[in-house]
Formats: structure tokens, C-alpha cells, sequence
């Protein structure tokens, strides 16, 4: 009986949050959806008796996949919203019609197949002493070759994904010589002032003073600037909540000047490529 | 002796020749190929005459085995009907190169022969003709049927290229039509080549083993579709016919005149071979079909050739009027009538090249196809209006020249059997006679117009041309019986194996004649 | 009734040479037409002595006929296999076939000797022998030839000749398009020839004359033989320009006069008559194409009797009455065997007198610096004494004066048509009278009354070689009539060749009958009227505006007018759209298909678009159909 | 019972093609061919302990192996696209088209 109760509970709960993933704004809550989906699916695993495979769908699917999910999505840009306004013509309507036709299809399909009782794995995993070792059984016999590949698959993928994230070096390793040089030909000669140095607080969100006293944009993240002045986050104090709007106007601006590469904090390296590369 | 072969090979050398001469060697090129060509027509010559008009049916024959697997075999040799197809092409290609001497040439200074470097490569072009001699010559020499069909598509080929780079304005349109026309008959009769050999289930493609050999009358209509609209196109029949005058007008004439005297024969020889013998019942069976669209054809081409403003298409249009005769000829069945049709192939590849050849003249002169251009010339240039009357009077069938001959003979041998189209057909005489005598009117008659004070008349090189032309429309036109002895037999073996039974279905006074002879 | 003799194979003798007659002035033809500019000085000199050799030929040959008894005068000579199993080229050589020969050739040099004067300041005169030369020798061919298909071959010979010689001037449009008018109506009659001899062919298997004897009529229904008595009779129209084929006769008048004398009075509209004479045996196995034959004669007559009346050009006037009197012969020939002799032999008085006046005609242009507008002539007999004197004979023999040789044959035909039809006898007598009016309506206006000539024109007679043979001509209009004629000579002297009618009428020197006396009655009335309109009175100098009749006569009888509506604008109108259905409809078609596919393949295109999703859209849906096809394969 | 997890399986498989169509931020469009995947392993371990054979879940085990491969070189081609577009909009890379 204890079954159907968490089947219920569990699949209401991972249709919304399939749902959720397909139709959230933000990129992030997909992400966080996807992994409320997957943690459900590893408690059904383990209901239909599959322990092991819960296991490595918690450990594996969720815990490392999901998170490179979430990582890439760092890198991309995590602020990147995209509008749910179709641009496609008909894409919409068709695919929603694709999509319940399809659903009604299985739906249909299962349907009128009678399935008797389910005959559970029960007695097989006794015989092996555990799912486990009934599992590495098979595994380390029948699919010995299966498994191999897949290892083979593993290493390739990750060689794969190093060699396409590689960026060649097309120029030499910028020396001590080219940074000093670097530094004195750039707008910025002094190191960027640290977040507290003429800090007026050793927050993080507080933006550095610069030696004119006007705001350093780039010494605060802007993403988490934005965060505080729209949930009201900021501090109590008026002109501190002043400088952290300055600071995030003037990065804008300078944003929509210089175009898109400003966002980045500037590392040198960069900033000695750029300059070659005029 | 294996002349077929040779007189196959001899030109292919000819055209590598003329390709590997050095570059910017024009007039070398056309004189090599002009003695090549002289070459295989003195071969021709030899081997026609010792060609026994009344010995066994195939004659010179040569079967190697060219691919065991299917059954195919390097099957050549000739009867009457295919010699005397061969001998045509001999003597035109000679005639047609010494023709097109300038034609490659850039708009040069009309009959001189010191013309300046030529627009385009004349290597190419003689080269061209004298691969395109070689495959005539294979297409009729060939007694295997895929032999037979591989010539009938390879021909194509040198002479898209000789109306797509070397043909007037429109030559690409005018190629590419041609070639697709030409392709998509020929596709139908790979199929039915493909499917009789399946049927016939004997292993092999030759001729003489397949003659009669399909008897189910359905698959016999089948086959004979196939190859019937493949030869339709070729020989433009009335619904195909309308590549012929676009491809005619854009092609420079010396390939105009191996187009309309030679490539489309391939099309009727095909019918009075391939279809009549093969498949005798469909034969009969849509006999009167083609009829109809052959008498059609007579009159629709000379009406619609009464209305044409440019010459060159004026003649093709004609031609299309002529190979309605044929066709009719051809679907009479009776010997007056095939022998007339054989016969009427060879006097039209002569009038109607001669026609074409001196159009090509009076184009290098003026510079433009259009009638209306011309007034006239009989006054600047005698004899090049004299040439133009004669080639045009055998071209209506004035009796004394050799159309008179075939067309008197094909309408007779259709009176035979089918009184009503034959009347139909001969009213295609005065259709013929309206539409030359205006052209030769609107051009050379009247007052000199300006543009053509400045004509030169016939040089050296073009009364060559138009010399042996002329003498032998007029030899065949007063004395054709040693063609026709040649052409006779050949027609009668065709008819006994098509299963016609009453060959001269004339009244008892033939009998009587004929016991008397 | 006695029907033509056998034909026996010759050799040896004159007639053993007698293809030389053709060949002579072929074998002249194609040397000055070859020659080119180097036989322009001795060109024409060798066009006549062909000709004439070919007379010789034709002499001797005639004597060595003569010599044979009748029954064996049909010799036929073998000259070589034209086309192997249907026809080989022969000569026959019969009265019928010399008669005629001898009047081509004989009259034939005569022309060739005028034209040496008339055409003496053409630069190509050389060429206009070739031409002359050629036609003699197709006429010689089509005469003499021993089957349908040799005539045929000179048939049409005779038509390009033609062509060739009305065109001859070719830089005058007017004279190209009488040319072409010429032949595509000869081609009209060639048409019906040419169906006549398939259907000969099919019916009795032979073309040759030797086996198309009397016993014709057996072998054939009667059904046939009327049609290919009437498919010949229209080659024959074709040739003779009778009544529907006759347009082009008057616009042949383009080309110069000897050829207008040789070729459109003499010789070459006689073949028309040959050919009903010659296949005889058909028309008297068909008497309904017999009949039509008449009444086309009969028909013809009048009309080109009307049409003399009105011309003012000479040339178009006699040849308006060369179209009558054909009329007459066509009358002559369709009266069966009884006919044959009168018709061959008005042929031949013919041929002498309307050529006499044909030269007459051109030797009076040649001196009015080539006026042909008779309204400008006037008063030129005491001028131009000896071609008046020709033509004045001339004239009288065509009307039937009595003692000429018009008389005689006229009569003749007269006679046996009233024995035979009295409808189309009284006829031909209508027809006679009014030949009598417009016949001295031509004399009058240019030899007598008074002086209307152009300011420029100083008439003078014409030189010797012009004259001669004029004169030679005219003696001939004079006694040949009646030696022909009277006592039946040239009948019996045919017999052999056409048969014999079943009683021969004894001719007398001047007849009595009612028919002969009522002819010369309307005959001289027609001579007075003329006078009194032409002869006496002032004859205005531009043409007065006629009644409804003489406009209906200028018009030729809308013969152009009827042909321009029937058969050239439906004709032009059914070209162009053709041209246009043609452009339009097929090569319309072809460039559609064309058009089609490659727009289809263009709107398929599209289908590319570019989006990642679009296509997973669609993979999708392929998805759900390969899912509903298994369930549908599953449960089925 | 087995019928309902075989329902939500489908459904959830059905949600994610939905999802692919439709949005167009390339990673989103990933995640949703993950949850596609993971609704297939749902559907395998259901048959598994139908049939009372571990092969079900067998094909799972190598299921996720293979997506995890898969998520690594999808990932790495989305970076490399964004750090030479700026985007990482799926409609953005639309050259390859008629």
C-alpha cells in the first residue's frame, strides 16, 4: 500500500517539476527542477526494488551531471533569461499538438497492453545474495564487453570535451617583461584596489573607492549588486546603499560603451592579448 | 577483313589526331580532318562494292563477346538498308567539313581562307565531327541491340557540344532541350532493351536471334512503346518534334546538317529495324496510330513552316514535314513503301543538307538567319541562288530529282494499302512547293535590297561543297535503280520477318506484270 | 469503232534515235546553264540548233512512221529501268506522239530563231535559251514518254520550265510572284494527277500505256474509271488553265513574249489535252468524265471568250483567248474518238496562228518601246506592213474565216459537239461569235484607226530574224486546216493511235449545215460591232469605266479574288496559328514542365530553415507516426 | 501498478520533447533531453521488475553512462559556441539554411 502512496506523491511531484523545468524563466531554477525530477525518479528506482541504481542516479546523475549543469550555467551566464515569446511561427502550436499526440500515443499504447502481476526481482537478487551482486554478475559476464566500451566511451568523452573547451595559444606565454610592459601601456597601471583598501567597509558588495574618490565599478559583482537593490537587500544606510547603485549605473554605462567584453573583470592576460592583437 | 571496325576506328584516330595538334594549329586541324574523313569514305566505297545486294542478309559481320555476363557482344554488320545509311554519313561528313571551314572562325571577312584567329578552338569542333562520324557509323553497323543503344546515346554527346559552345545565341537552351528530349526517349528504351532481354530469356542481346522471339501480344505492346518514343523523339514525329528547329537554328550548319541528314535517320532506322521485326503484331497494332501521326506531322510541318521568319528553322520545320514520310513509309508496309522510306533517308539527307549548307553560306555572308534580311540575290550571286533553287526544288520533290523518287514511291506504296492518307500526305506536295518558292521569293528574287549588294558569289571552296551535292540529287533523281537494287532485298527480309503477308497488294494486272517480268 | 493498235518493241532506224529528241536540247540546256558567262556569246546559237536537231529527229522520224502500214505505227523504244518493279523509262513513238512532237519542235526553233532578235539586248540571254532548251525537252518527254510516270516527270518538268521562264525577269516582284502563282497552281493539278496515277497503279498494277489498252473498261469498275477520269482531268485543268485552275494563265504574261508564244499558246497548255486524248481508253470507259470533261471545255470558252473582250494588254487579251480556245480543244477531246482528230488538229492550227500572233504581239512591243496597252497603239499597219499582214492572217484563221485553217478544225469541233450535245454545240457557237468580236476588236485598236501613240514611240518594223519567222507561221495558219482536215487525213493518219469513232462524217470544203452557216453569222456580226466600237469610232485613250459586265471581265471573272478568299487568307490565318499553337501550345508545354519543377523544387527549399528546433519538430513527428504505425501494425 | 509508472514515463518523455521544442536557450533545451533520458530509465527499471529480469536495469546502468559522455561533450560544445557568440541561444546558430 506504501507503494502507491509515494508513486502518487512522487510522480505529482515530478510532472510539476518536469513542468517547472520546460516553462521556468530563469535557467537556474530549470536546472534546480531537473534535479527535484531526478531525486524523485531515484526514490521510485529504489521503490521498484533497484537500490543500486537509485544509488548511482542520486550519486552520479544528480550529483555530478546536474552540477555540471549548474556549472556551465555559471559560465554562460546565469542571469541569462531568456523570453518566453515564440519566435518561430507555428512552432508553438505545433509542438504542444506533437507533444500531446505523442503522450496520448503510449498512453494508448500501454493501455491496452494487459500486464499480469508484476513477477519482481525479488527471487533473482536472492539467489545472487543482493541486487548488487546479481548486478555485477551480469555485468562481469554477459556484458563484460558492453562494459568496456563504456569505459572506452568515458575517456573519450572527457578527452573529447577537453580538446573542444581547448583554445589554442596563438601567441606566446605572455613573459614578466610583456606583463610590467602590459600594465604601463594600460589604462590601469596600479593594481585595481583591493575590496577593502580604501574600503570603507569590508563587505563584498561594497564598491572600492578610487584615488579620485569616484566609485570603481569593477570592484563589486555585479550580478550581486543587481540582486540586492531588486530584493531590497541593501544596507540600511542610505549613501552606502547610493554607492553601490552609482557603481552598478557606471558599470552599465561603461558596459554599453565599450560593448560586451567589459562585464569581465580585465585579467592582464587578457589585456596584453588585446593590445597585440590591435 | 573486319571493315566495320575499321571504318569505326579510323575516324576516332583522326578526331585524337586533330585533339593533340599543338595549340592555335587551325588550319591543319581542319585539313587532317578533312583527310580522315576523305580516308573513311574511300573505304566505305570499297566495302559497298563488294556488299552482294541478294547474298545472305547480314554481310561484313563481326560478334566478339563484350560482356559475357549479360550476354552482350561487340555485334556489328550491315544490310542494304544500314549500307546504304553508312554510305550517306561517308559522303557527308567529308562535305560537311569542308563547309564549316570558317564556321569556327570569328566573324571573318566573308570567302577568304586566311581568316584571323578563330573565336573558338576549331581543334575541338573537327574533332567533335569525326567522333561524331564514328558513332553514325557504329549506331548503324550495329547488330547487338545494346551495342545498338549505347551508339544511339553516346551520339548525342559530341553533338550537344557542337550546338552548346559553337551554336548561335540561343545555343544552351537550344543543347540542353535537345539532349534532354534525346535522353528521356532514350531512358524509355533502356528499359524495354532491358526488359527484352529478360523476356526473350536467351541470354544475349544480338539482333537476328531476337526477331520474333516475344510473342505475348501485351508485353509486345509494352516493348514496342519503349522503343517507338525513343525513336519518335529522334526522328521527330508530330508531338516530339519541337527540340528539331530550335536545335537546328542554333547549331552552326555543318552540325545542322549531320543533325537533320544523319542523327534523326537513326530514329526511322530504328522503326523499320528494331520495332517492325521485334514485335511485328504491336507493330500492326499501332500501325494505325502512327500513321495518323505521321500524316499530321506532313502537313502541321510544311503549315508551320510556311509561317517561319528565319531560314534555318524554315528547314528544319521542313524536315519535320519529310520525316513524316518516312514514318508513313515506314508503317505502310508494303515494299514500294519501306524502299521508298529507305530511300527517301538518303535523298533527304542530301537536299536538306544542300539546303542547310548554302543557308549556312548565305549566314556567313549577311550575318543574320532572317529572311526578311535578303532580296535579291540572284542578281549579286547567280550561282548561289541557282544551288539554293535546285536543293530547294529537290526539297519540294520536283520530279528529276531524287526526293521526287522516294516520295513518289513512299505515297504510292501507302495508296496500296491506305488510300486516304496517302492523299493526305501528297497534299504535303503543294505545301512544300508554297512554302520553298516564297522563301526562294522573299530572298533572292526582287530588287537587290542594300544589304546584300555586297555578296560574293560561290568561292572555290563552297562549289565543292555544293558540286557533289547537287550531282548526286540529280543521279539519284534521273537513275536511282542501283540504290534501290541495293535497298530492295534488304526491305523485302524486313517485311517477311515483320509477318506482312501481302507485301504489293495490288490487282490481278501485278500479277500478270509480274509474271511477265 | 476500232480501238488503238498494239504496241510493238523498235530498234533500229530514225525512230531508234527518237530519244535523241529529248535528249538534244537537255544535253543544250545543261551545257549553257554549266557554262556560265564563257557561252554567252554562241549560248543562244546552240539553244537553236538543238532545237532544231531535235526537229530533225522528229522529221525523220515521222517519215519512217509514215513508211510502216497503219497497223504496226505504235513502236515503243526500252531506254532503261527507272524505278525497278513499277516503271521503266520508254519511249513511244505513234501519230499521236509525233504530231505533237513535230509541232513542238517545229514551232519551237521558230521561237528560238525570233528570240535570238527579241531577247538580242538581254545581258542574259544565254540563260534564257538554257530555260527554252529545258522546256522543250521536258514537253518532248511528257509527248513521248511510254508510261503515266515518265509523264509525269515531264509534267512537272514543264511546270519548272515555266516557272523558270514567267520568273526569268526575276528583279521585277511582280514577275517572281506570276511565277510562284504559276507553279503552285500547276502543283494544284500535279496533286490530282499524281492521286490518278496511285489509283491506276493500284487498280490495274501497271503504269506503262501497253497495258492500259481498250480492255481497260473490264478490269475496273465503273466507279474507278470515273475517278481517275476526273483526278486526270484535274492535272489537266492544272496544266491547260481551264476553268477552275485558270488564274494563273493571264499573270503568265509576265514573262517575255516568245516564251508567252511557246509555252502559254503554243505548246505547254496543249498537254492538258494530250493527256485526256492519250488515256482515251479511261474517259470512254467513264462517260460521266466525259461529260465533265465537255462541259469544262464549254465552260472555259465562254470564260476567257468574256475575258478577251476587256483586256486592254495585248498580251493579257491573247492569252484570254488561248484560254478559250483550249476551251475548245478540252470541248473536242471530251466528245470521245469522234472528237480526237478535230481537237488534236485545232491543237495544232492553234499552235501555228495564236504564236504567229503572240510574235505579231511582241514584235509591235519590240517597236513600241514595250507598250503593251493596246489603248496606245493605233494605225500601225502601214508602219509594220509584214507583222500587220501575220497578224491580219492570223486573226482571220482564229475566227474561223472560212478556207483557214481555224475554220476547218474549229467547225469540226463544232460539228461533232452539236452531233453530240446540241446544248453545248450552240454554245461553242456563242462562244465562236464572241471570239469573232474581240478577236477584231484587238486588230482594229492596234493596226487601224487612228494614231494614239505615246510622244516617245516611233514604231518601225521589227528586223529579218523576227520577221521570218512570222511569215513562216502565218503560211502555216493559212493552208493547215484544211489539209488536215479535209478528207479525213489527219483522222485516219490518228487512227492507229486513238481509234476510229463508229461512222466518219465526210467533211466538205465549205459547210452548209445549220451550225456552220449560224457561226459565221454571229462571227461577222461580232467583226461589224467591233468595227463599229473600235474600227470607225474615236477610241478614248484611258479606259472608260465600264458596265457591270466588262468590270466583272476586267476582273478576270474574280477568278484571283475568289482564290484570294477560299484558299490564301485561311491559308495565311491557319499559319500563323499554327506558328503560334506551336510556339505556344507544345514548346508551351514543354518550357511549363520545365517551369514547374524547378518551382516546386524551389518552395521545397524553404523547408530548410535553419532552426535546430524546426527540424526536431520534425523529427518528432516522425516519431509519433513510426509509434502509431507499430500500434496499428500491432493490433491490426 | 506497472501501467502507471509506464504513464508517467511517458508523460515525463512527453514533457521533455515539449521542452526541447520550445525553449530556446541551449542548455535548457539540454536539460530537458536529460529529463527525456531519465524518464526512459524510469520505463526500463519498470519492465525490469515486471519481467523479474535485471537486464532493465541493466540498460539503465548504461543509460546514464552514456548520458553522462554525452552531457560532457554537449556542455563543451555550448561553451565553446558561447565564447564565439556570445549567445547560447539555440536559434542564433541558423546559417546552415536554405
Amino acid at each position: 500500500m506504501g507503494e502507491t502512496i509515494t508513486f502518487w506523491v512522487l510522480a505529482v511531484v515530478s510532472v510539476a517539476a518536469a513542468l517547472g523545468l520546460v516553462f521556468s524563466r530563469k535557467a537556474v531554477y530549470s536546472a534546480l527542477m531537473l534535479g527535484v525530477v531526478m531525486l524523485s525518479l531515484a526514490v521510485l528506482y529504489a521503490v521498484q526494488d533497484a537500490p543500486f541504481l537509485a544509488a548511482v542516479q542520486i550519486i552520479v546523475y544528480t550529483g555530478a551531471v546536474m552540477m555540471l549543469f549548474l556549472f556551465v550555467l555559471m559560465l554562460v551566464g546565469v542571469d541569462s533569461s531568456d523570453s518566453l515569446v515564440e519566435t518561430i511561427r507555428g512552432q508553438r502550436f505545433w509542438a504542444i499538438v506533437a507533444g500531446l499526440g505523442f503522450a496520448a500515443l503510449l498512453a494508448l499504447a500501454i493501455g491496452n497492453v494487459v500486464f499480469t502481476p508484476a513477477v519482481g526481482v525479488g527471487q533473482v537478487t536472492q539467489a545472487k545474495g543482493g541486487n548488487i551482486p546479481a548486478l555485477a554478475e551480469m555485468i562481469f559476464t554477459r556484458h563484460v564487453f558492453a562494459f568496456e566500451v563504456t569505459s572506452a566511451l568515458l575517456i573519450t568523452a572527457a578527452l573529447g570535451a577537453m580538446v573542444l573547451a581547448h583554445r589554442e595559444r596563438v601567441r606566446p606565454k605572455a613573459t614578466q617583461r610583456d606583463l610590467a610592459r602590459a600594465r604601463f601601456s594600460g589604462p590601469q597601471p596600479s593594481p585595481l584596489p583591493g575590496p577593502g583598501t580604501y574600503a570603507l567597509h569590508n563587505a563584498i558588495d561594497m564598491p572600492a573607492l578610487l584615488p579620485d574618490g569616484s566609485v570603481s565599478a569593477k570592484s563589486i559583482n555585479r550580478v550581486l549588486a543587481r540582486h540586492e537593490l531588486e530584493d531590497d537587500f541593501t544596507p540600511t544606510d542610505p549613501e552606502k546603499a547610493a554607492m553601490i547603485r552609482e557603481a552598478l549605473a557606471k558599470g552599465e554605462a561603461e558596459e554599453r560603451e565599450h560593448g560586451v567584453e567589459a562585464e569581465q573583470p580585465i585579467q592582464a592576460k587578457d589585456a596584453v592579448i588585446k593590445e597585440d592583437g590591435q | 577483313m573486319p571493315w566495320l571496325s575499321i571504318l569505326m576506328a579510323v575516324p576516332v584516330l583522326g578526331a585524337v589526331g586533330v585533339a593533340c595538334l599543338p595549340k592555335g594549329s587551325h588550319k591543319p586541324a581542319k585539313q587532317l580532318a578533312l583527310l580522315v574523313s576523305l580516308v573513311v569514305l574511300g573505304l566505305t566505297v570499297a566495302m559497298a562494292v563488294q556488299f552482294s545486294p541478294n547474298g545472305q542478309r547480314f554481310q561484313f559481320t563481326e560478334t566478339h563477346s563484350w560482356i559475357p555476363a549479360f550476354g552482350v557482344n561487340y555485334g556489328l554488320g550491315v544490310d542494304g538498308i544500314a549500307l546504304v545509311l553508312i554510305a550517306l554519313s561517308a559522303v557527308l561528313v567529308p562535305i560537311v567539313i569542308l563547309a564549316s571551314w570558317h564556321d569556327t572562325d570569328g566573324p571573318a571577312p566573308d570567302g577568304r581562307d586566311d581568316a584571323p584567329a578563330p573565336k573558338r578552338s576549331a581543334k575541338t569542333y573537327f574533332a567533335l565531327l569525326l567522333v561524331l562520324e564514328a558513332m553514325m557509323i557504329g549506331v548503324f553497323a550495329a547488330t547487338d541491340i545494346f551495342l545498338f543503344y549505347v551508339f544511339f546515346e553516346a551520339m548525342l554527346i559530341p553533338m550537344y557540344f557542337m550546338i552548346g559552345s559553337y551554336g548561335g545565341v540561343q545555343r544552351s537552351y537550344a543543347a540542353v532541350k535537345f539532349l534532354l528530349y534525346s535522353l528521356f526517349g532514350g531512358l524509355l528504351m533502356l528499359v524495354a532493351v532491358i526488359a527484352l532481354y529478360v523476356v526473350a530469356e536467351k541470354n544475349t542481346f544480338m539482333f537476328p536471334e531476337l526477331i520474333g522471339v516475344v510473342q505475348d501480344p501485351t508485353t509486345q505492346k509494352w516493348l514496342f512503346a519503349g522503343f517507338f518514343i525513343a525513336f519518335a523523339v529522334k526522328a521527330p514525329l508530330w508531338p516530339f518534334h519541337t527540340w528539331l528547329p530550335d536545335a537546328a537554328a542554333q547549331a552552326p550548319a555543318g552540325a545542322a546538317v549531320l543533325l537533320v541528314g544523319v542523327l534523326d535517320k537513326v530514329g526511322t532506322y530504328g522503326m523499320l529495324r528494331f520495332c517492325l521485326e521485334l514485335f511485328p503484331d504491336a507493330s500492326k497494332f499501332f500501325t494505325p496510330l502512327v500513321i495518323v501521326l505521321s500524316v499530321v506531322g506532313i502537313i502541321y510541318g510544311a503549315i508551320v513552316a510556311i509561317g517561319q521568319t528565319d531560314m534555318k528553322r524554315l528547314i528544319a520545320y521542313t524536315s519535320i514535314s519529310h520525316f513524316g514520310f518516312i514514318a508513313l513509309g515506314v508503317f505502310a508496309m508494303t515494299q514500294n513503301a519501306q524502299a521508298g522510306a529507305t530511300l527517301y533517308m538518303v535523298n533527304h539527307g542530301f537536299s536538306t543538307g544542300a539546303l542547310f549548307l548554302i543557308a549556312g553560306f548565305l549566314i556567313h555572308r549577311r550575318g543574320s538567319a532572317q529572311i526578311a534580311d535578303y532580296g535579291g540575290v540572284q542578281k549579286v550571286a547567280p550561282l548561289l541562288a541557282g544551288a539554293f533553287l535546285i536543293a530547294g526544288l529537290s526539297g519540294l520533290a520536283l520530279p528529276g530529282l531524287s526526293s521526287f523518287v522516294s516520295e513518289f514511291m513512299v505515297l504510292i506504296g501507302t495508296y496500296e494499302r491506305y488510300a486516304v492518307p496517302a492523299i493526305i500526305g501528297a497534299l504535303g506536295v503543294i505545301l512544300a512547293a508554297i512554302y520553298i518558292l516564297w522563301m526562294y521569293q522573299r530572298m533572292m528574287n526582287g530588287p537587290t535590297a542594300d544589304s546584300v549588294k555586297g555578296f560574293t558569289d560561290l568561292n572555290g571552296r563552297e562549289k565543292w561543297v555544293v558540286a557533289p551535292l547537287i550531282a548526286a540529287i540529280i543521279a539519284l533523281g534521273f537513275f536511282p535503280k542501283p540504290v534501290l537494287d541495293v535497298i530492295n532485298p534488304a526491305v523485302d527480309k524486313t517485311l517477311d520477318s515483320a509477318q506482312v503477308l501481302d507485301k504489293q497488294p495490288a490487282s490481278t494486272a501485278a500479277e500478270k506484270k509480274g509474271a511477265g517480268q | 469503232m476500232e480501238s488503238p493498235v498494239e504496241i510493238v518493241q523498235h530498234t533500229g532506224g530514225a525512230i531508234g534515235y527518237s530519244w535523241l529528241m529529248i535528249a538534244l536540247p537537255l544535253l543544250g540546256a545543261a551545257i549553257l546553264l554549266l557554262g556560265g558567262r564563257r557561252t554567252d556569246r554562241w549560248g543562244h546559237l546552240l539553244g537553236v540548233a538543238m532545237s532544231l536537231g531535235a526537229f530533225a529527229v522528229a522529221v525523220a522520224s515521222f517519215v519512217q512512221l509514215l513508211a510502216l502500214n497503219p497497223g504496226e505505227r505504235r513502236r515503243g523504244i526500252e531506254l532503261f529501268e527507272f524505278i525497278p518493279g513499277m516503271a521503266d523509262l520508254g519511249v513511244l513513238i505513234d501519230p499521236l506522239s509525233i504530231s505533237f512532237a513535230l509541232l513542238i519542235t517545229g514551232v519551237g526553233s521558230l521561237i528560238h530563231i525570233y528570240s535570238i532578235g527579241y531577247m538580242s539586248h538581254d545581258h542574259d540571254r544565254r540563260r534564257f535559251f538554257a530555260y527554252l532548251n529545258l522546256f522543250v525537252a521536258a514537253m518532248l518527254l511528257l509527248v513521248l514518254s511510254d508510261n503515266y510516270l515518265g509523264l509525269f516527270v515531264g509534267w512537272e518538268g514543264v511546270g519548272l520550265a515555266s516557272y523558270l521562264l514567267i520568273g526569268f525577269w526575276q528583279f521585277k516582284p511582280s514577275a517572281a510572284t506570276a511565277a510562284k502563282k504559276a507553279f503552285v497552281i500547276n502543283r494544284v493539278g500535279d496533286f490530282g494527277l499524281l492521286i490518278g496515277i496511285f489509283t491506276i497503279w493500284t487498280t490495274f498494277g501497271s503504269l506503262a500505256f501497253r497495258d492500259l489498252g481498250a480492255d481497260v473498261a473490264t478490269q475496273a469498275s465503273e466507279g474507278t474509271l470515273t475517278a481517275i477520269g476526273l483526278l486526270l482531268l484535274v492535272g489537266a485543268c492544272g496544266k491547260s488553265a481551264q476553268l477552275p485552275l485558270q488564274a494563273w494563265l493571264l499573270d503568265a504574261m509576265e514573262g517575255p513574249t516568245p516564251v508567252s508564244a511557246l509555252i502559254h499558246a503554243a505548246t505547254m497548255v496543249t498537254a492538258g489535252v494530250y493527256l485526256v486524248v492519250r488515256s482515251g481508253a479511261f474517259f470512254e470507259a467513264a462517260p460521266t468524265a466525259q461529260l465533265v470533261v465537255t462541259i469544262v471545255g464549254v465552260a472555259t470558252l465562254l470564260a476567257g471568250a468574256i475575258i478577251g473582250c476587256a483586256k486592254d494588254d495585248i498580251k493579257k487579251g491573247l492569252a484570254g483567248s488561248t484560254m478559250s480556245q483550249i476551251g475548245y480543244m478540252m470541248l473536242g477531246a471530251g466528245l470521245g474518238p469522234a472528237g480526237y482528230a478535230f481537237a488534236i488538229g485545232h491543237l495544232i492550227t492553234h499552235g501555228f496562228f495564236k504564236a504567229n500572233m503572240f510574235l505579231g504581239a511582241g514584235s509591235v512591243m519590240h517597236a513600241m518601246n514595250d507598250e503593251v496597252d493596246m489603248r496606245r497603239y493605233g494605225a500601225l499597219f502601214p508602219v509594220m506592213k509584214v507583222t500587220a499582214v501575220t497578224f491580219v492572217i492570223g486573226y482571220l484563221a482564229i475566227i474561223g474565216f472560212p478556207l483557214l485553217s481555224g475554220y476547218y478544225t474549229k467547225e469540226g469541233i463544232i460539228e461533232t459537239a452539236m452531233h453530240h450535245n446540241p446544248v453545248l454545240g450552240w454554245l461553242a457557237v456563242l462562244g465562236a461569235g464572241l471570239t469573232g468580236f474581240y478577236m477584231s476588236r484587238m486588230v482594229f485598236m492596234t493596226f487601224f484607226g487612228k494614231k494614239r501613240w505615246a510622244d516617245d514611240a516611233h514604231p518601225h518594223e521589227s528586223p529579218a530574224v523576227m520577221t521570218v519567222p512570222l511569215i513562216i507561221l502565218s503560211i502555216g495558219s493559212i493552208g493547215l486546216g484544211a489539209f488536215l482536215v479535209l478528207g479525213n487525213r489527219f483522222a485516219t493518219f490518228l487512227a492507229p493511235a486513238v481509234g476510229t469513232p463508229a461512222e466518219m462524217p465526210e467533211p466538205h470544203v465549205f459547210g452548209v449545215g445549220p451550225a456552220a452557216l449560224a457561226t459565221l453569222a454571229l462571227v461577222a456580226a461580232g467583226a461589224a460591232f467591233a468595227w463599229m466600237r473600235y474600227g470607225a469610232a474615236e477610241v478614248p485613250v484611258t479606259a472608260p469605266r465600264g458596265s457591270f459586265l466588262t468590270t466583272f471581265a476586267r476582273r478576270d471573272l474574280y477568278g484571283d479574288a475568289l482564290n484570294e478568299s477560299l484558299f490564301m487568307r485561311p491559308g495565311q490565318w491557319l499559319t500563323r496559328l499554327s506558328v503560334f499553337f506551336d510556339n505556344r501550345g507544345i514548346d508551351g508545354l514543354v518550357n511549363g514542365l520545365a517551369a514547374g519543377i524547378g518551382g516546386t523544387s524551389g518552395r521545397l527549399r524553404r523547408v530548410q530553415t535553419g532552426y535546430v528546433r524546426s527540424y526536431a519538430l520534425s523529427i518528432f513527428f516522425g516519431a509519433a507516426v513510426v509509434v502509431g504505425a507499430l500500434l496499428y501494425v500491432g493490433n491490426m | 501498478m506497472t501501467t502507471h509508472y509506464l504513464v508517467l514515463s511517458a508523460l515525463l518523455f512527453a514533457i521533455g520533447a515539449v521542452g526541447v521544442l520550445l525553449r530556446r536557450n541551449a542548455i535548457v533545451v539540454f536539460m530537458c533531453v536529460e529529463l527525456m533520458l531519465n524518464a526512459c530509465n524510469l520505463a526500463f527499471v519498470t519492465f525490469a521488475r515486471q519481467h523479474g529480469n535485471l537486464d532493465g536495469q541493466l540498460i539503465a546502468f548504461f543509460v546514464m553512462v552514456v548520458a553522462a559522455a554525452e552531457v560532457v561533450i554537449g556542455l563543451a560544445i555550448i561553451v565553446m559556441i558561447f565564447r564565439t557568440r556570445r549567445s547560447a541561444s539555440v536559434d542564433d546558430a541558423n546559417l546552415l539554411k536554405y
